[in-house]
């Protein structure tokens, strides 16, 4: 029995599946309700740290199926840009099993096939910035500029709609940050866009400290500038160090046992470099000073994050620091100086950062979670060549925030997180149809209506 | 055709005058008709006895030898009034709105004793006054006890810390200061209230408005043993039978068009339960009269009332040993007027602070 | 709808007055010996059922009261001679009800909070109260008798809340109960409250002068204040950031389980909040309003956290701007089935979304009618540590009852006559027949 | 690939290799005090000056030649006080010894940009005087993509206003400053207490002494890093290591700044920054025997009291009168008549001043005011190749700067200049082709020599842009 997926390309069910064409209520709840959680320790998506070993809410757990995903075509974006013709994606217990030739892998029984046939996989998107993830009332605390110890782990709501929309685009991880009211607003959290509890979801928390260094701060603030806010900023993070360096020597057996702080414990990681600092940072001044301050002076893992107007004059700088420039959500820049509209991946890679570091974003809801192929598109459409398209969506991502050991491409051992286009992503024609998060089926545009 | 031989009698407290006028050592000695009693009655006349400025002797049948005497036919003799809250000479000047407790502050700091309104007051028959804070404070200050008049002219300050103000209605929690709620004052208002430096003569001036509030201030004074006087409580009616035997006595006043009942329908609920009323009128005796008169004619006992006027706040102001009341060995603070205080026809004929005659016109 | 206490009393014990009331003989039940120690000034209410409030039921069933307290309940009871037999007829008794979690009786909605500091668990909820309040009057109307007046949601760290009987002399309105200090997460304690966090920046208050503005903030103040807690008792550390060391002292009992602690909670990811942080400092809690608790049984199965569950809106509310405004309807069945502790609270409604009405909800969307009842008495009395003095028509406990005039939380039944020790504060019938006399 | 050049083009480029050594042949060379040297030369090697004389000083072989025939060479001018580039320039705090205008410098700013373009080769970045103590200043070149390439001193001097910031008196003012030592002082004697504890710790024999003793004898022991970062700056400061830029604007707050600094004892590190009224007390200036930097406005208006007659008074001239040297700045930067530093030099020499004096008062004086009088401003063996080429006499209503050395590196070119070509014509010019901009420029050149003064702290200026920005 088939069902159609779409009106591009029909999805062949086999008999075996949950998935009875006959059955079009169970069908239709299908990928709702059947591909829960697993118990915490079977699914790699979800942190260890459970709660009582209990999920948090959400029905029951029941194992991720196991998917084989026929397609006519796999961008992996792996490091090697390799591209499979015919392909199938075995999928197992939530993760990546195999990519190959349809001719070279054979579909093992127990598998659910799932008929992409005309369809592009490609891994799912990663966004370095979004502000949806959580409830948008949740994103400043703007009484201090300065907030060591707010997480925004606190607001993460799997269920949010905003969030939910973020697979019809394709896109599965997202990095939730505090908002840029103030210097240093919050820790962020990576999540995956699909699952059922916060354990679920959460890929790494925390997942950057979100700092801020001018542009918006001031807004809250009266008669501040960025002397002050800079030198805040880099105190904050100087005590942290001292902080993080006391603790070290204690558990290093050369010193007292340092008082604990909360207001500094959660720095630790990020000055041992396990996650980044991503910065709110658009003009050049204040770019420079990201790179100047948080990456020179300080030594911390930076990811620029907005990277607008003519901080892309900056390419070269960011280039001798081997950073990542993540652009966004702004595609363009109106140059003064030479009166022409720029497009900013564009100018990033003339003036330097030519070492594929260059990603795009959409500051979410700036521009909606799921437009962020769009952003790609953007680039491309204003001048940044069309092969770095989808890496600036998936690799560039996942390599800037340390988690392209799990996501951002589509490798075997990765987490199956996948997207089943018409086309080229970058192509503003193309349409995603079908999305996999974690090995669970979390968008059917046939079942679950086109959202697009 | 009394006033000129009476200002010559008394020391005359209307301006600077000679030095020689300023004490009289020969007694004055005063005939009236009658004289309000230390219990708020009417009693019978005869000779008042001034001396140095004090009351040597009350009900003489006869004036003794040496002493200028004045006769008042009709007159009937009353301790001057005293009022409890008012803001002579000091308004707008009594409150430090910055914080919301500010014991140390004190309203004697505020006090101009040249200013014009005490001669109004003494003229119009009150002879002792507190310069009271204002309620922008949960603790708002000291209150500042004054003569109207002293033997100067002006009004004086009379010795000794006075009581604290308090407010706990809403007016003390604007919202934009700490604490904001009752709840979150009571622990500093407790702590204050169990220092002994917070301790004074008389009564805690306490401001409330609804019964809650009533409830409230009730139970926190009355754990620190303290005495409370209500100031002007606005709908008191449902906490009323809380009062009895922990609230001293509830000031209101003055009579007001847009608060009638207060004025007139509480007194007599508050007779009823034993709870002394005491009136004020920001230093107006005029008003004062006029409240008291109002509070009898919705039922309060006219002797409660007299009281409500001098004995009651004397009291409350710890001033009881030497105002109030008419009795001997008391400063003379009195008011001789044509018939009963509370007939608000009854003119005033003489005033005495201290002593002293007040001038009805300023001496050119 | 209320008389002053006082002239009720008289009028109750007066037979002539009563309004149910027919004096009878005691001819219905066997003499006892035991039943002279008796005095004659006992009361007797007789009823077609008598529910005790946990789970028993007798029909008819009797209650004998005598001093403000329950002496006993039962189908048939031996009489003490001559005591005041008031037969109800055909109406249903049951014990006062009980909310675990009011917020009703302060002088104002949230207008009573402590803005000073978030952490205010040294205060006191008794201190906010307004005995005068109209909604005291409110609640026996709905036949409430024992509420449990909880700290704001304005601030991160509530006040320690307080018991109080919703009628009766002032004086003798307060029950003494184990110290509750409650905190909030979510938007309530971000975004909601008077505004006043930090007047002293921006020369005044605004938005921007308050913090926390965020759940994450709400998180972070909770963590720092029992972090700071935690250093005060140890160390005797001072706080940084002006936490008074009164309020380090509450927490510190909090901590070592002297005084209890709620989260009220409304939506699915603070459930997740609360238990991290709950976990993080060795706390154990119960949850308050747990408006999306049917999204969150599995945890609240997994880790056995009572529940303090409701108000159910059924109108137009306050609540609505907020996102968990509506809770699923059957949440009090799904608990019972679960097995979680649970009661229902109505919050700050009274009237039509109040108490029994919350009951009343529950029965309708599945939950039982015996467990509905008991959610609203002795579940919401042992919650706040009073099963021995209220919730049940049991010996000794607190002569507090409603005579219902018809089948409790049906919606064409309401109190017709509460007693609180013993006196009444409601007394419907008797005003009807005094104005129809 | 579009690779224009169109921010090389512009003139912020990073300085153009002139090669390791450059030569300056055949101009008029003229120094700040007014001596001459027709067609004279100028070697700069390693970015320092080597030779300065006539036709017939020996040019290196290596040396590339910039023909200066017809033109006047003249030594860069400094901007001795200015907040140029800065982003808010005041903190809305009155004690921020801690902060830097480091954080706030735009190294993209536009109007370093006019800083070239106008014969400006050194800048000192300073805070705004609406403060008490303001932040650490920074003395830079106006060229670079970043902070550190552009830094000549990092860290330079501390800004404090004697003047009352807005909201307070002169009352508060002083008392503020006053109150801020004391605090230091407050916060040092508790560590150093803290230190000697520490100390004592160590020994066998401890000796045990009052609180006051205990800090006295630990103050040996305290460094730098022992204090809390708000006060580390202000230690420097009170301990004379910190130049000090006051700010007096009017003549008694000269006379107050001047108690204050002799109470502190830090008259010695002193700069007046000092407004025109306080030219009443160039008497007082003088015998204190410290800079002086002008305020931007050169006349001071006043209304006599008592006859209501209106005076205006030229302050250089009252300065320069009475002998005491002085530091011209601009009137806000570039976008005023008189926003330009040569033009407030000329109106000197039309007032009256002597000409020798105007000049050193962009030169020599200001490089003297930010204590590089021995590195800057003038040219000078051993000073630093900042060299103007002009096209006539620096303070000639029609001389442009043509060609800018920056420590011996071509900075500015007038040649290719293209906003000035378009705001000179008002027409757009096309973008560079392509073609015409390096793909790839080679790495820049290396830093001249680190003065001996303070090296730059920071990556070669120019900072090897790859393409130019």
């Amino acid at each position: 029995m088939s069902l159609s997926l779409g009106w591009f390309a029909p999805l062949l069910v086999a008999p075996l599946a949950p998935y009875s064409g006959e059955a079009s209520d169970a069908a239709v709840a299908a990928p709702l309700v059947a591909p829960a959680a697993a118990a915490p320790a079977a699914s790699p998506a979800t942190s260890p740290a459970g709660i009582g070993g209990a999920p948090r809410w959400g029905t029951a757990a029941e194992p991720a199926p196991r998917l084989a995903i026929v397609v006519s075509k796999v961008m992996t974006v792996a490091e090697n840009d390799a591209v499979v013709d015919n392909a199938v994606i075995l999928v197992k217990d939530g993760r990546i099993e195999k990519v190959g030739r349809q001719s070279e892998v054979a579909i093992p029984e127990g598998y659910q096939v799932i008929d992409g046939k005309g369809l592009w996989a490609v891994p799912g998107f990663v966004d370095c910035h979004d502000h949806v993830g959580g409830g948008l009332s949740d994103l400043n605390d703007g009484v201090y500029l300065s907030n060591p110890g707010l997480d925004s782990l606190h607001t993460i709501d799997p269920e949010n709609e905003n969030v939910r929309n973020a697979l019809a685009g394709g896109v599965t991880t997202v990095l939730v940050i505090p908002g840029s009211g103030n210097n240093m607003s919050g820790f962020g959290t990576i999540i995956k866009t699909w699952g059922r509890s916060i354990d679920d979801v959460v890929v790494r928390s925390p997942g950057s400290l979100k700092i801020a260094q001018s542009g918006n701060p001031e807004r809250y603030w009266y008669g501040i500038g960025r002397s002050f806010m800079n030198w805040n900023t880099r105190d904050t993070l100087l005590r942290a160090k001292k902080y993080h360096s006391a603790w070290k020597a204690f558990e290093e057996g050369r010193g007292a046992k340092p008082e604990y702080s909360p207001y500094f414990h959660g720095f630790r990681g990020l000055i041992d470099k396990k996650f980044p600092v991503t910065v709110h940072t658009q003009i050049y001044q204040v770019v420079a000073e990201t790179i100047q301050m948080l990456h020179d002076e300080l030594g911390l893992w930076t990811v620029l994050d907005h990277s607008e107007f003519d901080a892309c004059e900056l390419g070269a700088e960011t280039a001798k620091r081997d950073m990542f420039v993540i652009v966004g959500p702004r595609s363009i820049h109106y140059d003064r100086r030479d009166r022409r509209i720029a497009g900013l991946c564009a100018e990033w890679l003339r003036t330097g950062n030519g070492k594929q570091k260059l990603g795009v974003n959409t500051d979410a809801p700036v521009l909606p979670q799921e437009n962020l192929p769009l952003q790609a598109t953007y680039a491309v459409r204003f001048g940044l060549p069309r092969e770095r398209g989808l890496p600036a969506l998936s690799r560039v991502p996942a390599q800037a925030l340390g988690i392209f050991d799990r996501v951002g491409s589509l490798e075997a051992g990765k987490d199956a997180d996948i997207a089943l286009w018409t086309g080229d992503p970058v192509d503003p024609s193309s349409a995603c149809l079908f999305t996999v998060v974690n090995g669970r089926i979390a968008y059917d545009s046939k079942t679950m209506g086109r959202r697009y | 055709m009394l006033a000129i031989p009476l200002l010559a009698a008394f020391a005359i407290a209307s301006g600077p005058p000679p030095a020689a006028s300023l004490r009289q050592p020969a007694p004055v000695a005063l005939r009236v008709d009658g004289v309000v009693q230390p219990d708020g009655s009417l009693g019978a006349g005869g000779w008042i006895v001034v001396r140095n400025g004090r009351i040597e002797s009350l009900g003489g049948a006869a004036p003794p030898a040496g002493a200028a005497t004045f006769e008042f036919p009709g007159g009937i003799a009353c301790a001057g009034m005293v009022d409890v809250a008012t803001s002579l000479g000091a308004a707008g000047q009594l409150a430090e709105p910055a914080r919301a407790f500010t014991p140390d502050v004190a309203a004697a700091d505020a006090f101009e004793p040249d200013h014009s309104s005490f001669l109004a007051a003494a003229r119009s028959g009150v002879t002792t006054v507190a310069l009271t804070p204002s309620g922008d404070n949960i603790v708002g200050g000291r209150l500042a006890l004054l003569r109207t008049r002293d033997d100067h002219g002006r009004g004086a300050v009379l010795v000794g810390p006075g009581p604290l103000r308090f407010t706990w209605s809403d007016e003390a929690f604007p919202g934009d200061r700490v604490p904001t709620s009752r709840m979150g004052a009571l622990p500093r208002l407790r702590e204050l209230l169990a220092q002994d430096a917070t301790k004074t003569a008389g009564a805690s001036l306490v401001a409330v408005q609804t019964p809650d509030q009533i409830r409230t201030a009730l139970d926190a004074f009355s754990a620190a043993g303290r005495s409370i006087a209500l100031l002007q409580p606005i709908h008191p009616e449902d906490a009323l039978d809380l009062l009895p035997g922990r609230a001293q006595a509830v000031v209101l006043g003055a009579y007001d068009l847009d608060t009638p009942e207060r004025e007139t329908r509480l007194p007599k609920l508050l007779a009823e339960r034993a709870v002394p009323v005491a009136f004020t009128a920001n230093g107006d005796g005029a008003a004062l009269r006029l409240t008291a008169a109002l509070a009898v004619r919705s039922g309060l006992d006219p002797k409660a009332a007299r009281l409500a006027l001098t004995a009651v706040p004397a009291r409350l102001l710890g001033a009881d040993g030497d105002a109030g009341t008419l009795e001997a060995g008391k400063r003379a603070d009195l008011v001789v007027y044509g018939g009963d205080p509370l007939d608000l026809a009854a003119k005033i004929h003489l005033v005495l602070v201290g002593g002293a005659a007040v001038a009805k016109k300023e001496t050119p | 709808m209320i008389l002053a206490p006082m002239i009720l009393v008289q009028s109750f014990l007066a037979p002539g007055a009563l309004a149910l009331a027919a004096v009878h003989a005691a001819d219905s039940v066997p003499a006892d010996p035991s039943a002279q120690k008796l005095r004659a000034d006992a009361l007797v209410l007789q009823a077609a059922e008598v529910h005790v409030g946990d789970g028993t039921v007798f029909k008819p069933g009797l209650v004998i009261l005598l001093d403000g307290k329950v002496v006993a309940a039962g189908q048939s009871l031996p009489l003490p001679a001559g005591a005041n037999v008031i037969d109800c007829g055909n109406a249903v008794i049951t014990p006062g009800l009980v909310d675990a979690a009011c917020q009703l009786g302060t002088s104002a909605l949230f207008g009573s909070a402590e803005q000073g500091s978030e952490v205010i668990p040294q205060l006191d909820m008794w201190d906010a109260l307004d005995l005068y309040s109209k909604d005291f009057e409110r609640l026996v109307a709905d036949g409430v008798t024992t509420v449990f007046i909880t700290g704001e949601a304005s601030s991160v760290i509530s006040a320690k809340g307080t018991a109080v009987k919703t009628g009766g002399p002032i004086g003798e309105r307060r029950v003494a109960v184990k110290p509750i200090v409650k905190a909030t997460l979510g938007p309530e304690s971000s975004q909601r409250g008077a505004g006043n966090r930090s007047p002293s920046r921006f020369g005044g208050v605004n938005y921007t002068a308050r913090r926390p503005t965020t759940r994450m903030g709400s998180a972070w103040v909770f963590r720092k204040a029992f972090h700071d807690a935690i250093a005060f008792r140890d160390a005797g550390k001072p706080s940084n950031d002006g936490l008074e060391p009164d309020a380090m002292r509450a927490l510190a009992d909090v901590l070592a389980g002297k005084t209890a602690l709620r989260m009220q909670v409304r939506e699915a990811l603070d459930f997740y909040t609360s238990v991290k942080l709950a976990d993080e400092f060795g706390l154990s809690f119960t949850y308050e309003y747990a408006t999306e608790a049917a999204q969150c049984i599995d945890l609240l199965v997994a880790r056995k956290l009572p529940v303090i569950f409701g108000p159910v809106r059924t109108t137009d509310s306050t609540f609505e701007q907020f996102e968990a405004a509506q809770p699923a309807l059957d949440t009090a069945r799904l608990l019972a089935e679960k097995g979680v502790p649970f009661c229902l609270t109505a919050s700050d409604a009274s009237g039509e979304g109040g108490l029994p009405r919350q009951a009343g909800v529950a029965i309708r969307n599945g939950l039982d009618r015996a467990r509905a009842l008991r959610a609203v008495t002795s579940d919401p009395a042992a919650m706040v540590g009073l099963e021995g003095r209220v919730g049940r028509l049991a010996p000794g406990l607190d002569a507090d009852l409603v005579v219902w005039n018809g089948m409790p939380f049906d919606d064409t039944a309401k109190p017709v006559l509460v007693l609180i020790h013993g006196r009444p504060v409601l007394d419907l019938q008797g005003k009807f027949r005094k104005e129809n006399s | 690939m579009v690779l224009s050049s169109l921010l090389a083009a512009s003139l912020l480029a990073a300085t153009t290799a002139l090669g390791d050594s450059a030569a300056v042949r055949g101009g008029t060379i003229l120094q700040p005090d007014g001596t001459r040297i027709e067609k004279g030369i100028v070697v700069i090697e390693d970015g320092k000056v080597t030779a300065v004389g006539g036709p017939e000083t020996p040019i290196p072989a290596a040396a590339t030649v910039l023909e200066a025939d017809g033109k006047v060479v003249f030594p860069g001018m400094i901007l001795a006080h200015t907040q140029v580039g800065l982003d808010i320039p005041n903190e809305n705090m009155p004690i921020a010894p801690f902060v830097n205008v480091y954080d706030s410098i735009e190294p993209n700013s536009a109007e370093y940009e006019e800083c070239l373009r106008t014969g400006i080769t050194t800048v000192h970045a300073i805070q705004g005087n609406n403060t008490v103590i303001g932040g650490l200043s920074r003395i830079i070149r106006p060229q670079g993509d970043m902070v550190e390439y552009m830094t000549v001193r990092p860290d330079y001097a501390l800004k404090i206003s004697i003047t009352p910031r807005n909201g307070f008196n002169r009352m508060t003012q002083l008392a503020e400053l006053r109150r801020a030592f004391a605090d230091l002082k407050a916060h040092v004697d508790a560590v150093a207490e803290r230190r000697y504890e520490e100390e004592q710790k160590k020994k066998e024999e401890k000796v045990l002494v009052l609180p006051d003793e205990a800090a006295k004898q630990g103050l040996a022991h305290v460094t730098i890093d022992d204090l809390d970062a708000r006060w580390r700056t202000l230690w420097r400061a009170s301990k004379g290591e910190i130049p000090l830029f006051v700010h007096c604007d009017r003549a008694m707050d000269v006379s107050n700044g001047i108690a204050w600094l002799r109470e502190a004892k830090l008259l010695e590190k002193a700069v007046f920054v000092v407004g025109t009224e306080a030219h009443k007390a160039a008497g007082a200036l003088k015998q204190a025997g410290r800079p002086v930097i002008l305020s931007g406005a050169l006349v001071h208006k006043e209304t006599d009291p008592l006859t209501g007659k209106e005076s205006e008074v030229f302050v250089p001239k009252v300065f320069a009168d009475a002998g005491l040297p002085f530091v011209l700045q601009p009137n806000g930067f570039a976008f005023n008549a008189d926003g330009l530093l040569w033009y407030q030099a000329a109106r000197c020499v039309r007032e009256g001043v002597a000409r020798d004096v105007a000049l050193k008062s962009v030169t020599q004086w200001a490089a003297d005011a930010i204590g590089m009088g021995d590195t800057l401003g003038s040219i000078a063996p051993g000073k630093w190749g900042n060299v103007a080429i002009l096209s006539g006499d620096p303070l000639d209503q029609a001389t442009v700067v043509e060609k800018l050395l920056l420590e011996g590196r071509l900075a500015y070119d007038r040649a290719t200049d293209r906003r000035l070509k378009e705001l000179a014509t008002g027409q757009e010019l096309a973008a560079p082709s392509a073609e015409a901009a390096p793909t790839a420029a080679p790495a820049a050149p290396a830093a001249p020599a680190a003065p001996a003064t303070e090296p730059p702290a920071a990556p070669p200026a120019g900072g090897g842009s790859g393409s130019g920005k």
